[in-house]
């Protein structure tokens, strides 16, 4: 069989973007074709990883291992497990959305936003696949370029600041981390994660390494207090910015703590979850509260993500104190299951949301609140996905949504009743910051002329809205087949919390 | 026979055909098929339902209780989506798909000027369809789905003429007091999951007993028990969809949407979801005593102190509104006392006469134009005989007159109360009698106001029809007062269903009480403590319906309200200025029943406006001043202060970079004596 | 009698002398050449001190390729302040300072 | 006595000797149009004395003329990669010096003898030819720096450099001189036996301290890094990118033979002091640049930065630390090149491209300047996948390696205030609107915009496969 399945689909997009550059300025069609071609063949190859995986088989998957760098061992190491393919899927399914949904939003250099876009999902798609500590670090830093032109070429006036405060501060963030690595290959000769996992390591390296990595991902997710970059590069950011932003970016950071943190630095991991879970606490009160009172969508939901992104890390986290408090290992599946389903989940729904947005924005060029208003008289369409994506942002059952928050909310209650009440706080306010939006969105009289003129969404729009809703609702009814195709992995995980490294 | 589980999703995804149909086909198969498709569906599932109930009871079927398909399977830990299906069961089906059923017909007449029909047609489906997922469900996580999705549509429809501030207001009030329910209810599952280990009725109720002397710890040193725990979080999620004080302030305020809605939604079946859940969860509330007084006392409270509020509202569909919060208060005191088949006794014979009410208050607002304010109408009764008639059965039977439906089922309630020696069951004693009388106030003034007396509008003929159709979507209030035409009779889509629903609200009480009630009807489906078993002693003296309705004339219950209904036919046929006389004789009291106790106000200013508050503060304070302002910026600015500076070392004067050189040897040079020392 | 040490002492002083009129003159670069000399003169004097008490000629040797280097570079120093004074007809070291910060 | 064999070790530099001169001469009798020519010639030069220097590779390290010139690993890298960024320099420098009068044969004779300067000095075996292998380095760039005679600033930046030069080498002179007192010889491998039992250890230790002041100011770490800006932006930027590349390697080089191959025994002293060299030159470098607005003089910082990275390898005083560096010192090498090869290819005749504003909206004006640019930018402030973090991340392994955790650590702290000046210049590329009435692309010829091209895409390629590379800085030293 063909085994450098992987490599393709990270190479894929990668080698596509040339083509579209060559195809330059003067054939923006040509270029918007060919880029939409690439990521319909990207879509397409993941689709067919998804048979070859074998979701009884807890180990790695589609294993490629060659020798990179002889003189630091290190692996140009690729593998997946049922989380990595779920999160690949994700990235190839919005890697399509965007770049049609950029079709002619993008009059400047399309070309160079497409070849940016696929350079991006080729990446990001790294990331997910690599085993190799270095290979991981490589593909998670050099994601920030692709995304910086991104936001700074096609963004919003305070775009520079929006731009320089994201690189900075998630680069500030990983820099620790290879600190942390350097200082792990020097302990056990290698970058590759497994045996990273085996090595035995003091409470005091495994604190330093924790932190180290906290920060990294932390920054990424983004937790509280490092969250603020998010909703300035989400606000400046081209709609197609923010959804692979919202939609894949943020999960690279709970997949890290997945693959780092958990694994490498169990001890220290459990001895500070309670940092982790209570940041995550202070995320769905603190952030709910503050995204209530946005008067920019996109702020809003910028900030609702970091609410959503809480329940990741709390699910990730409650995960120690059910395996090793409460010796649970069934519920720390649960919650585990529940971060995942949640981090996907969330793909569906902010992406949905941002583009929602960006419908709003193509017609009257504002993402201030009070500039709309019954919205709903003109584009009655536009507004039935909008109450739907925004049900499923305040977490209603039926849509995907609900099911990782239902499950992360079960899970904690069975490590601690006060982690669940806070957790489901977010009931309320979430339904608070988010209908309150679709209310002086949507409903209401038209107060605002220009609202009066825009049209419903064309056939296009209604492409990229109803591919997400169709994601939202299958996965919100049935996540069963969701959840088998990570069972294995996450069972994998949850054990390997059980055994201690000191 | 057995139930098939094909007529079941049949019954269940009828509905849900029909709203798709309606809802994206609407401009394609226009009004007229938007209707059709919607009512075949409900009439499917009506049909089919009541030939499941027949099956459940004549012919011998077993309970049903199967899963459709996994939801999620993780470790020990599962949700499935599934039918349950026994007699209770089965009776919420039939009310649901039959009131739905006539509330689909009589919208055809409400709606018809309506731009929204089909919209309105593909809403009702769709609640229909989750109400029914609601009641059928077998597990927890499919009862919180449905829990939700009726709450969905019920936010939907409150706020269905969305270009009204009032309407969109009301929807955001209702879907957010209903999250705060639903936030417990949400802990109470979860705490169900941790305590019995399933989310599945049959084997959750088994494991029930196992919950007795298990506590869930609180702080270092409180422990609370788990069951009045479970039971009181589920509870409150009761307390938002069932409209229990303090949670029933979105009620009133639904009365923003339109009126079958009010009927079908916030009537006869949504706000008895929590009743119908309580009842399903006897088996765990049988455990906490705590649990069922607080559910008494909260019920009992309810059930007198929103019904005085009744009496001072002048629109006839608060009027209403606040008769139904009563209602539910009467329901919830059952179940609080462990009588939770009275309660679901009373939750059906309501849903009839109080769907035959809205209907009817319906029917007159379409025959005064959506003029809503009962002081402007008077003697309407020889403008509109059927509906006159059929709101005053429904009247009698909201009051409680022997032989009514409402009398058998509120009269039991009140027994069982009596009959209940749980704590605080004297002050849920005087409640609901007090609450007897105050209902029949309200009742009896709102019939008068309405249909009797003499007429408090004019008529003025001027440019006809056009004039109203142009009002109708954005519900114009034009002066009040002014009619432009003679009221007269709704047509037969609407008088229909009012009279399909008069004959249950008259029969349905002498027909079911016996078995309901007193023998043992619903089976394994409800579950009491011998101990509480306060309607197996009121059975003891129970010997058939009509001499219980006779015995019943000579109770305090029938007095009270005949009593009233001397009051107000004194008040309002002979002498009207009392009323305004009384008013300012009790200025205070009316103050406070006008401002509904300031509940609305107080959360108003606490919930909304302080959330906001704290919100703003929590913006401008945390992310923008310390994180962004301080950490993020300021050290950024740090950083450039100090490059400022350093960079005025590279002087560009020789002599300072040859210093710079030697001053560097003279350091390395005094560190390593340093170092030797 | 004479040591090593004295001649150590010398060439430290004369060096010493030479550094602080780099930084003290703020004169004129032609004071810079000279004592750069002056520092170059100072090394030869350790090297020679050094080479004639270890009995080891080497010392001398590279003295010589100093004092030839030193004439070369001198050579270009002077031909670079020729240089700068024909572009800004001044050779005072305290207005040479137009590129800074 | 010099036999044949000593003549054929040290052919590569002969060789350039007498092409130098003859280039010098064919200057001489040459007419101006006739020009272009010695240009190709004299980059031929350099690439057959590349062939020269890898072909005549010997197996082991060999010594010549009694040791004062040694041929080994290490010497070959540096020579290649010297001579190899001289050729790209010349390649890049054609059209600058032609728009500004400047294209005359004594660029390209005292480059290649600046050259033979560096060949010399990372082949020295001994103090004298540190010493002469430098000054014929530092001579020579003396006079390419006041190659302009009519510009005020490269005059100035020229005695600026001469008097802080003189003076460093005079300190290096004083410390060897006391090296030579403490241990008797001027022989680095007799240094090395003897360094460790001399009879007045504080006087080698003192002249230990003068040469790295020496080393240090040829380096260009703080606080001996005072006259890096002025030059860099004073002289003719067409020399400015080659004293910013070459010379670096002749730097390391220096700081090798003087450091390991002389004075390896004193390592735990001269550890400590480069470590600290190291953090002064990390954070000056990168903060100041952050004020910078002039592109040169930004980019002089961030040399400085670069030296304090390089620093972390030497402290490391390994074969792993000094393969690092070396890595190090070559990247930087290419990136230096890199970067100043674009801005001489964007610079035209009265447009000196010099103001990092002077890239506003480069991407629409010559989206492939901008991309290339952007490419340098990113790999100098070390962002993976380019050659720069994998330098950077060899650097820090070093440096943690040797138990210098927390110099690592402040290593990793400057790179993150220095990402935000190479950012600040791709945001002037790509995110700004470009200056109506400014008109900015690359000029030359198409074989200059070729080699550019290359030397940039180098660094993305490296950026995948810099193992090979790596394995030969590996291999020179534990060899």
């Amino acid at each position: 069989m063909f085994n450098h399945l992987l490599s393709l689909l990270i190479w894929l997009p990668i080698v596509g973007a040339i083509p579209v550059l060559l195809a330059g300025s003067s054939r923006p069609n040509a270029a918007r074709w060919i880029s939409l071609l690439v990521a319909i063949a990207t879509f397409a190859v993941s689709l067919y990883l998804l048979p070859q995986y074998n979701s009884a088989d807890a180990a790695k998957q589609m294993v490629e291992d060659h020798l990179w760098i002889a003189g630091l061992n290190v692996h140009y190491a690729l593998a997946v497990d049922g989380i990595s393919i779920a999160l690949i899927l994700l990235t190839t399914f919005v890697g399509i959305l965007v770049i049609v949904g950029a079709w002619e939003v993008i009059q400047v250099n399309p070309h160079q936003y497409m070849a940016a876009m696929l350079v991006l999902e080729g990446l990001m798609i790294g990331v997910f696949c690599a085993t190799d500590a270095l290979l991981f670090y490589v593909f998670f830093e050099a994601m920030l370029i692709p995304m910086f032109i991104l936001i700074g070429v096609w963004g919003g006036p305070r775009r520079v600041y929006a731009t320089l405060k994201f690189f900075i501060y998630t680069f500030f963030g990983s820099i620790f981390m290879l600190v942390g690595l350097i200082y792990l290959y020097l302990k056990a000769g290698s970058f590759d994660l497994a045996q990273l996992a085996a090595l035995p390591l003091s409470m005091k390296e495994q604190t330093w390494l924790f932190f180290a990595f906290l920060i990294a991902f932390a920054v990424k997710v983004p937790m509280v207090p490092v969250h603020t970059w998010l909703p300035d590069a989400h606000v400046e950011a081209p709609t197609g910015g923010s959804v692979v932003l919202a939609a894949v970016m943020l999960k690279i950071g709970g997949y890290g703590f997945l693959r780092f943190s958990l694994p490498i630095v169990p001890d220290a991991s459990e001895a500070y979850a309670w940092v982790v879970i209570g940041l995550s606490l202070i995320a769905v009160v603190y952030i709910g509260y503050i995204a209530l009172v946005q008067e920019d969508m996109k702020k809003l939901v910028a900030y609702s993500s970091v609410a959503h992104m809480g329940f990741v890390t709390l699910g990730i986290f409650i995960a120690f104190m059910l395996v090793r408090g409460a010796d649970n290992l069934d519920a720390a599946k649960l919650g585990m299951q529940g971060a995942m389903v949640q981090m996907i989940s969330h793909g569906f729904v902010s992406g949905a949301m941002f583009s929602c947005i960006g419908v709003l924005y193509d017609r009257l060029h504002t993402r201030q609140i009070k500039d709309y208003g019954g919205v709903i008289n003109v584009m009655p369409w536009f507004g039935f996905f909008y109450v739907l994506f925004a049900m499923a942002n305040s977490g209603l059952p039926g849509t995907s949504g609900f099911v990782g928050e239902f499950q992360v909310i079960l899970a904690s209650f069975q490590a601690n009743a006060w982690i669940a009440f806070f957790a489901a706080f977010t009931l309320i306010i979430g339904a608070a910051y988010t209908l309150y939006m679709v209310k002086r969105v949507l409903w209401g009289d038209i107060t605002n002329p220009h609202v009066a003129e825009m049209k419903d969404i064309n056939g296009r729009e209604l492409f990229v809205l109803g591919a997400f809703a169709a994601a939202v609702l299958v996965l919100g009814v049935w996540p069963h087949p969701l959840v088998q195709l990570m069972d294995t992995s996450v069972t994998q995980l949850v054990t390997q919390l059980g055994n201690h490294k000191i | 026979m057995e139930l098939s589980t094909s007529i079941l999703l049949t019954i269940a995804l009828a509905p849900l055909v029909g709203c798709l149909l309606a809802g994206f086909l609407g401009r394609i198969i226009g009004r007229a098929g938007s209707h059709t498709a919607t009512i075949l569906g409900v009439a499917i599932a009506c049909g089919l339902s009541f030939y499941v109930l027949y099956q459940l009871t004549a012919g011998g079927a077993p309970v049903y209780n199967q899963n459709i398909y996994t939801w999620f399977e993780i470790g020990k830990y599962n949700a499935h989506v599934g039918f349950l299906v026994d007699r209770l069961t089965a009776m919420m089906m039939v009310v649901v798909t039959f009131v739905s059923l006539l509330v689909h017909i009589y919208t055809i007449g409400y709606m018809h000027e309506d731009p929204g029909y089909q919209r309105f047609f593909s809403y009702i489906s769709l609640f229909t369809f989750s109400m029914l997922m609601l009641v059928m469900s077998n597990n927890f996580m499919q009862l919180f789905f449905g829990w939700e999705a009726v709450g969905l549509v019920s936010y939907l429809l409150i706020g269905f003429w969305y270009k009204r501030p009032t309407a969109i207001f009301a929807n955001l009030k209702a879907f957010l007091v209903n999250r705060v329910g639903d936030f417990g209810f949400l802990l109470g599952i979860a705490g169900v999951l941790y305590f019995l280990g399933t989310l599945d009725y049959a084997t959750a109720f088994t494991a029930a007993p196992t919950l007795v002397g298990k506590t869930l710890q609180i702080t270092q040193n409180t422990h609370w028990d788990a069951a009045t725990v479970i039971c009181i979080l589920l509870f409150i999620g009761a307390m938002g969809k069932s409209a229990q004080v303090p949670l029933h302030v979105w009620l009133p305020d639904s009365m923003e949407g339109p009126t079958p809605i009010s009927a079908l939604i916030h009537a006869a079946t949504m706000v008895t979801a929590g009743i119908f859940m309580v009842a399903r969860m006897s088996p765990i509330f049988e455990l906490s005593e705590q649990a069922l007084s607080f559910v008494m006392i909260i019920g009992a409270t309810g059930a007198l102190f929103t019904g005085l509020i009744g009496i001072v509202q002048n629109d006839i569909k608060r009027v209403v509104a606040y008769s139904t919060l009563s209602q539910l208060g009467y329901m919830t005191v059952a179940l609080g006392v462990s009588a939770y088949s009275g309660a679901v006794f009373h939750l059906m014979t309501h849903a009839f006469f109080k769907a035959l009410l809205f209907l009817g208050a319906g029917s007159v607002i379409i025959a005064m134009h959506h003029e809503q304010d009962m002081r402007y109408m008077g003697g309407l009764r020889k403008y509109m005989p059927i509906t006159w008639i059929t709101m005053w059965i429904g009247s009698l039977a909201l009051c409680g007159v022997p032989f009514f439906a409402g009398f058998y089922s509120k009269d039991a309630i009140i027994e069982a109360v009596g009959e209940s020696h749980r704590w605080g069951s004297g002050y849920a004693y005087f409640c609901v009698m007090a609450g007897a009388f105050v209902t029949a106030l309200y009742t009896f003034r709102q019939m008068y106001l309405t249909f009797h007396g003499k007429e408090r509008f004019t008529v003025v003929h001027d440019h006809g029809h056009g004039h109203h159709v142009e009002h109708k979507d954005d519900h114009g209030h034009h002066e009040p007062g002014i009619m432009h035409e003679t009221p007269h009779e709704t047509p037969w889509v609407v008088t229909l269903p009012l009279v399909l629903l008069a004959i249950p609200s008259v029969l349905v009480g002498f027909f079911a009480i016996q078995p309901m009630l007193f023998g043992d009807w619903f089976g394994s489906a409800i579950h009491i403590n011998e101990a509480n078993n306060v309607l197996g002693e009121i059975g003891k003296e129970f010997h058939g319906a009509a001499s219980m309705a006779l015995h019943g004339f000579t109770q305090l219950p029938f007095w009270l309200v005949a009593a009233a209904f001397a009051i107000q036919t004194y008040i309002y046929l002979f002498n009207p200025s009392v009323a305004d006389r009384i008013k300012t004789a009790l200025k205070p009291i009316y103050n406070m029943l006008n401002h509904k106790y300031w509940f609305d106000a107080v959360y108003f200013i606490v919930f909304a406006r302080g959330g906001m508050a704290l919100g703003r503060a929590l913006w401008k304070g945390g992310d923008a001043a310390v994180i962004d302002g301080v950490l993020v910026n300021g050290s950024a600015g740090l950083v450039d202060r100090i490059a400022g500076g350093v960079r005025r070392l590279q002087s560009g004067y020789l002599y300072h970079y040859a210093f710079a050189m030697i001053l560097g040897l003279i350091l390395l040079l005094g560190g390593y004596w340093l170092v030797e020392q | 009698m004479i040591t090593l040490a004295h001649f150590i002492v010398l060439g430290a002083v004369l060096f010493s002398i030479a550094l602080a009129s780099l930084f003290i003159n703020r004169k004129n670069v032609i004071v810079l050449l000279m004592s750069i000399e002056l520092m170059l003169l100072a090394v030869n004097i350790n090297f020679v001190a050094f080479s004639r008490f270890l009995g080891d000629v080497a010392g001398q040797v590279f003295v010589f390729f100093i004092l030839t280097v030193a004439a070369a570079e001198t050579a270009i120093g002077l031909a670079i302040l020729v240089l700068l004074f024909r572009n800004r007809s001044t050779i005072n070291v305290a207005e040479i300072d137009s590129m800074k910060g | 006595m010099p036999n044949l064999n000593d003549i054929l070790i040290l052919l590569p530099e002969l060789y350039l000797v007498a092409a130098a001169c003859l280039l010098l001469l064919l200057d001489a009798f040459m007419k101006a149009e006739q020009r272009p020519l010695l240009h190709w010639l004299s980059i031929a030069v350099l690439l057959v004395a590349i062939y020269l220097v890898v072909g005549g590779q010997p197996s082991q390290p060999v010594t010549a003329f009694g040791g004062m010139f040694v041929r080994d690993g290490v010497s070959e890298v540096l020579k290649v990669f010297a001579l190899l960024c001289t050729a790209l320099v010349f390649v890049y420098a054609k059209p600058y010096l032609t728009d500004r009068k400047l294209f005359v044969g004594e660029y390209y004779t005292l480059s290649i003898f600046a050259v033979i300067g560096i060949m010399l000095l990372v082949s020295a075996g001994n103090l004298l030819t540190v010493y002469l292998g430098l000054e014929q380095l530092t001579l020579s760039s003396y006079a390419l720096v006041a190659l302009n005679r009519d510009s005020r600033l490269s005059s100035e930046a020229a005695i600026k450099y001469f008097v802080l030069g003189a003076l460093a080498s005079g300190m290096l002179l004083y410390g060897m001189s006391m090296v030579y007192g403490a241990t008797g010889t001027l022989d680095l491998a007799r240094l090395h036996l003897a360094a460790g039992h001399t009879g007045m250890p504080h006087l080698l230790v003192f002249g230990l301290i003068f040469m790295i002041v020496g080393i240090a100011f040829k380096l260009g770490a703080a606080p001996f890094h005072m006259w890096i800006p002025d030059v860099y932006q004073g002289s003719p930027t067409a020399v400015t990118i080659f004293i910013g590349s070459a010379p670096k390697l002749a730097a390391f080089g220096m700081a090798y033979r003087l450091l390991e191959s002389g004075l390896g025994d004193l390592s735990q002293h001269w550890q400590l002091m480069l470590a600290c060299l190291a953090v002064l030159s990390l954070a000056i470098g990168n903060i100041v640049a952050i004020v910078q607005t002039n592109l040169k003089r930004l980019l002089a910082y961030s040399t400085i930065s670069h030296m304090g990275y390089l620093l972390l390898g030497l402290v490391n005083a390994g074969p792993e630390g000094y393969a690092a560096a070396l890595f190090y010192a070559i990247s930087y090498a290419l990136m230096g090149t890199a970067a100043f090869g674009i801005i001489l290819a964007l610079a035209r005749a009265g447009f000196e491209c010099e103001e990092i504003d002077d890239l506003k909206g480069l991407n629409q004006r010559s989206p492939w300047a901008a991309f290339l640019m952007m490419l340098v930018m990113f790999s100098l402030a070390g962002v993976p996948p380019l050659f720069g973090f994998f330098a950077k991340l060899l650097v820090l392994q070093a440096a943690i390696h040797a138990g210098f955790l927390w110099l690592a650590i402040v290593g990793a702290v400057f790179a993150i205030i220095g990402l935000y000046y190479y950012l600040r210049v791709v945001k002037v590329m790509y995110f700004d609107k470009p200056v109506e009435g400014t008109e900015i692309r690359l000029q030359g010829d198409a074989s200059v915009r070729l080699v550019l091209s290359l030397n940039v895409l180098a660094l993305l390629v490296l950026g995948f496969a810099w193992g090979p590379l790596f394995g030969w800085c590996q291999r020179v030293f534990v060899g």
